[in-house]
């Protein structure tokens, strides 16, 4: 890994050429006077309450300053983000720097590769709150060094994660091994004193991804992590929009660190509030934001990612950034500790989320090479996301919004299911007016689901009650 | 459109965008009313339409997706393929045409520019569009730019 | 009634020399094309959604457009407010004048008499919604007149609610005599055929007002105002600060409603969000801000009337004003269906409290002649409220909050309550470390009382933990 | 302050303000501490201050509460009373001084004009600010203006 690690800068990027060793940008980190995320995340959870981070990313480095200090100037949340460009996500850095020249605000992120890191201490200094990269690259081992360079202290993505959904034609056995370099630096630099925020992006296609299928997932990704020395993971699940489902799944998560990983690491749970197709008018994307926060809050969420009202229509001013997270904040209120989730049923679907996990992930932990297990049970069905962008994952599986809204399977493809499983979701669908997989009525229901809260909120009319 | 005739479109998302619900969702419509669609899928460059150009001469249209907000950096070396004659039939785009949640006209016409000749909001446009475009161009037998 | 309702103006008042004649007012409040404060109401009741209304009140008339039409465009009220300036509402015209004249930012409010009729109504011209003034009168007729005039469809206040936190040498006699004035020509105008919304103003001084003092004594304006031949009763009542006692008084209003008033009556609950002192911090007063919509929302209230996180400095800015209005709107969110108060609870309390309320008015109404039964029993004590501003109420009771937060009483004064009232308020005060009253420690207690919310947010140290 | 002697202060809010809480307060603590304490409550007009002073001439202070943002026009006629020998002890002023969420430093120069001599923040700033005041006055045997 040192070799990666230390990779000559590409061409164009004004302050990457030569990275510091390691063990500099530990002292430097060290030197900053700011917790990490990963102490930020621990503080949360002992006070009981739920972290806040926004999305945001702008292509020029002093509009990026300028977002984050007034994030943080109106909003103080906990953990503040980067969020990277696409072209930079899928190494396409000769594109992200011709952009970054030409018309910064033509970016939808932060090219921190083509800033270099000079300039990612220089944003890291402006602010208090420790900072997170949070992007979509299949191979993210050059903005990994340029971010720890930077003295960035926790990092989205995963080998799955980071790839089915987010490029079309990157073979799983090339994403797993380049995050498998990332999360070994993460290692190393816990050997420095240094634990990183390892971020595994369960949200994965965000809509309609149901609970087990992200944490199985998760679980797979969390596993390899630890193996190759990851000391704090975030475990990351995107709001279905069903309350029982979406407390449980997030109860759930620490149930399954305990039983897939080994002691010694810390797990958080992270809610990302609904990614799906959001409601149009601000007052229901305001709802659902709340909504959202509560959720987490029930849950047990260490940390939530916030959503604008302005989601549906492109990345957000900052005015409506500060005005969703603070929003999303009013959910840690004190005077809110009457609200409940119905525990029972949330006891019910927590079990039969773990037992559907379960039957996903056993086969692949049980296989010798945990990474050619993946990749191969991908090319085999056995593993599924529904929605990928990628080649590499089948996307069989039919997810379908029970009656009540929670996210099921109406086709659960080749996914080692046991008849119980398949039985419970059958019987769930039941009530749901589904017609079963015909193809006309498949594709208006699909749509009625994936447009659940614009239909909810009456924005939309049904469109299978035409 | 009569079952009989043979209808084929070239479908895709932009080069760095890996949106694919809309994309897989269009697929589908199209070819529920008896399209053939070939599908490009997301992260799709310019240069790959164009190949798929070379091999399906008789493709009415390239539909191309964008979300993300980085279409005019992504159909970059639209103009060339163009010019070099490796995309003949009309290209049509639709998503999320820029970025930021306030939108600015100049962006879809920086996209004319480019060579795009419609630029469509709603996926339910694409039928009556791809009819017009073809009685357009066995009329002249030739392409003609088309307003959005 | 006729002499005064067709006052001439006042020396000074541009608008208000010659008001129109009654039944041209109805004719324009017909033509103005938007609904009465009245129906707006019961269409909120019947949609199950609480209504939501702004604090608003600027000097200059210009200013209080552009406010309103902001208030309108950014956050949509259902109805809205003219708030009367402190001069107007004990009838200094002459300093509310001066003041316009000078300097209309000196003002606390809208002055509408010294504006006049023909600037009311184009106030009410320029926004969709309906107005209601909101004061502080304890003889609010040329006000009311120059209100009809302006075709303003809902008026605050009541003879005692209006005169005992508002004034210091009003004789109850007085005040509630110009307010059957002002209730009797409400009875006309429904005979014209125009409903005007009367709101009682049930959160009197606001500071740890007892439920059942507030509930009583809009119980008796209710009876009065009804009995002029009022259709439409607004019963406000302060939020208290605990769930289950608030939301137990807004569905008394209806119970009660039930009890004492006549079935031709139309009777709405309202709650106003936190009156007393509000936390500071931004933060924290917007929690307050969203925990009093959503108590509105499982009280059962037709109309919330918000706050701001200004509230603590002063008159909020129209951005603040915004804000606290759509924040309080989230409460109605479909999203909340799950949010449930305990209903055991507070079927328990509101027995408690609709029986405090029999006590104290029974007696009242048992008498020949309303009025002066009223006036008497103040005089005794037999009726009080806490922190009275005028001398005509004796102040005698002392209330305590209990160690939930509940507003109790420490001391019943004269109130003609029963022992077992009595010993259920001593009982439930048992756990809430009071030492009795001893003079030192019941200012102390009080205070702390009194900043509850600044306490609970740990703005404020509590006084008897020094 | 020694129980023996007589203190006595005269306590009010401005005349169109009927915030009562803070007066019964203040009044309270006074008392509490061995004031003798003439409260006129709430919307008290500089008359009946002046009254007031003419009645008790021993009082060492005027203090006036003034919560509704009307205290300019409230204390209007402060200067006239004040000319008149009608009010001679100190004046001190407290509450929430002007319009508004923003607070302008000039407004409380405002008041200094009309003759305030003293605006506290804090209730508690009363038995030091009135401690101060006698001790002055004592000493100087006549009004001083103090900052406040
Ligand atoms: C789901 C989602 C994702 C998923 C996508 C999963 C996947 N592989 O498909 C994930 C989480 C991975 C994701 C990632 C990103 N996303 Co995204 N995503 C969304 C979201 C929430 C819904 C999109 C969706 O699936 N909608 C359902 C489908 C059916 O509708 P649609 O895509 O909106 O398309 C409609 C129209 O645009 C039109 N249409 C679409 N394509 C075409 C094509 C033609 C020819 C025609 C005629 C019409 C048409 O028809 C559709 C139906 O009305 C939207 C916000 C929203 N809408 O609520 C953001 C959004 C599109 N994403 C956005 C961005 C920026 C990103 C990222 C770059 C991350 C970032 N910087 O924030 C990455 C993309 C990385 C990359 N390389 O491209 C932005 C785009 C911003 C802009 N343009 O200003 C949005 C708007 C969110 C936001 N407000 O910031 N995203
Ligand atoms: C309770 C209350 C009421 C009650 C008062 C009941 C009663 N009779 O007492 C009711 C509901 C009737 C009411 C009415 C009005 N109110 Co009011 N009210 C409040 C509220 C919520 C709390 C006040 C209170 O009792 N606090 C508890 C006591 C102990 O503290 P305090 O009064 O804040 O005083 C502190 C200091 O100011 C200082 N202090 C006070 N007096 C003095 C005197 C001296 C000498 C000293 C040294 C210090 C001092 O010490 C106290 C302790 O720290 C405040 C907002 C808030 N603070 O949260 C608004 C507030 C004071 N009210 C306000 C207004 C404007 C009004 C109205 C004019 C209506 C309107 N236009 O909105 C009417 C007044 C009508 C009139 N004729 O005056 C405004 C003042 C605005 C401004 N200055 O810009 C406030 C700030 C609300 C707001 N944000 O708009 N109100």
């Amino acid at each position: 890994m040192t070799k990666i690690s230390y990779l000559p800068g590409h061409s164009g990027s004004p302050g990457a050429d030569t990275l510091p060793p390691l063990a500099e940008s530990v002292d430097y980190i060290g030197s900053l006077g700011k917790p990490t995320a990963a102490r930020v995340l621990m503080d949360a959870r002992d006070a009981g309450r739920v972290a806040i981070q926004p999305r945001c990313g702008v292509g020029g480095h002093e509009e990026m300053k300028a977002l984050l200090r007034e994030l943080e100037d109106q909003a103080q949340p906990d953990i503040l983000t980067l969020t990277i460009d696409s072209h930079t996500r899928l190494k396409r850095f000769e594109q992200a720097l011709r952009s970054l020249n030409r018309a910064p605000a033509d970016l939808n992120g932060y090219p921190l590769v083509s800033h270099g890191y000079l300039r990612g201490r220089d944003i890291n200094e402006s602010v208090t709150a420790p900072l997170e990269i949070r992007h979509g690259s299949p191979d993210a081992r050059i903005l990994f060094d340029v971010a720890v360079a930077s003295g960035i202290t926790s990092f989205e993505g995963g080998g799955i994660s980071y790839n089915l959904p987010y490029s079309k034609a990157v073979p799983l056995a090339e994403s797993l091994a380049a995050w498998h370099d990332v999360d070994t630096v993460c290692g190393e630099l816990a050997g420095l004193g240094l634990i990183i925020d390892r971020e595994l992006f369960g949200t994965l296609t965000a809509v309609l991804v149901p609970p087990s299928i992200s944490l199985a997932i998760s679980v797979l990704e969390a596993v390899l992590a630890a193996r190759a020395g990851v000391r704090c993971i975030s475990v990351s699940y995107p709001q279905s929009g069903h309350l029982v489902q979406d407390v449980a799944a997030l109860r759930a998560i620490p149930v399954l660190a305990r039983t897939y990983l080994p002691p010694g690491v810390d797990v958080h749970a992270v809610l990302h509030e609904f990614m799906g197709v959001f409601p149009k008018k601000r007052g229901n994307a305001e709802d659902l934001i709340f909504y959202g926060a509560l959720v987490a809050r029930l849950g047990g969420a260490s940390k939530l990612i916030t959503k604008t009202y302005q989601e549906a229509f492109g990345i957000p001013d900052t005015r409506a950034n500060v005005d969703g997270l603070r929003l999303a904040d009013r959910a840690n209120s004190p005077l809110l500790d009457f609200v409940k989730a119905d525990e029972e049923r949330v006891a019910d679907e927590l079990a039969w989320i773990v037992d559907e996990v379960a039957d996903i992930v056993e086969p692949v932990l049980a296989a010798p090479d945990t990474m050619t297990a993946i990749a191969d049970a991908f090319a085999a069905g056995r593993l599924d996301i529904p929605f990928s962008a990628s080649r590499y994952a089948k996307s069989e599986i039919i997810p379908k919004r029970d009656a009540e809204g929670a996210i099921r399977y109406l086709s659960t493809g080749s996914l080692p299911f046991g008849d119980r499983t398949r039985r419970h979701n059958s019987d769930l669908l039941k009530g749901a007016g589904s017609t079963g997989p015909v193809i006309g009525s498949l594709l208006t229901g699909l749509t009625d689901d994936i447009n659940y809260f614009p239909t909810l909120f009456r924005e939309m009319k049904r469109e299978d009650s035409e | 459109m009569s079952h009989s005739e043979r209808r084929l479109v070239i479908l895709g998302v932009a080069a760095s965008d890996s949106h694919a619900v809309a994309n897989h969702l269009i697929a589908h419509a199209l070819r529920g009313l008896g399209f053939e669609v070939e599908n490009l899928g997301t992260c799709t460059p310019v240069e790959e339409f164009a190949q798929a150009c070379e091999q399906h001469p008789e493709a009415e249209a390239v539909i191309i997706g964008s979300l993300n907000g980085h279409v005019h950096e992504d159909l970059r070396d639209l103009p060339a393929a163009r010019e070099a004659g490796r995309i003949t039939c009309p290209v049509i785009v639709g998503g999320n045409l820029s970025v930021g949640s306030r939108k600015d006209p100049r962006d879809l016409e920086r996209l004319h520019d480019l060579g795009v000749d419609l630029i469509l909001e709603d996926p339910a446009q694409l039928l009556p569009a791809l009819d017009e475009l073809r009685s357009d161009r066995t009329a002249d037998r030739q392409r003609l730019p088309v307003a959005s």
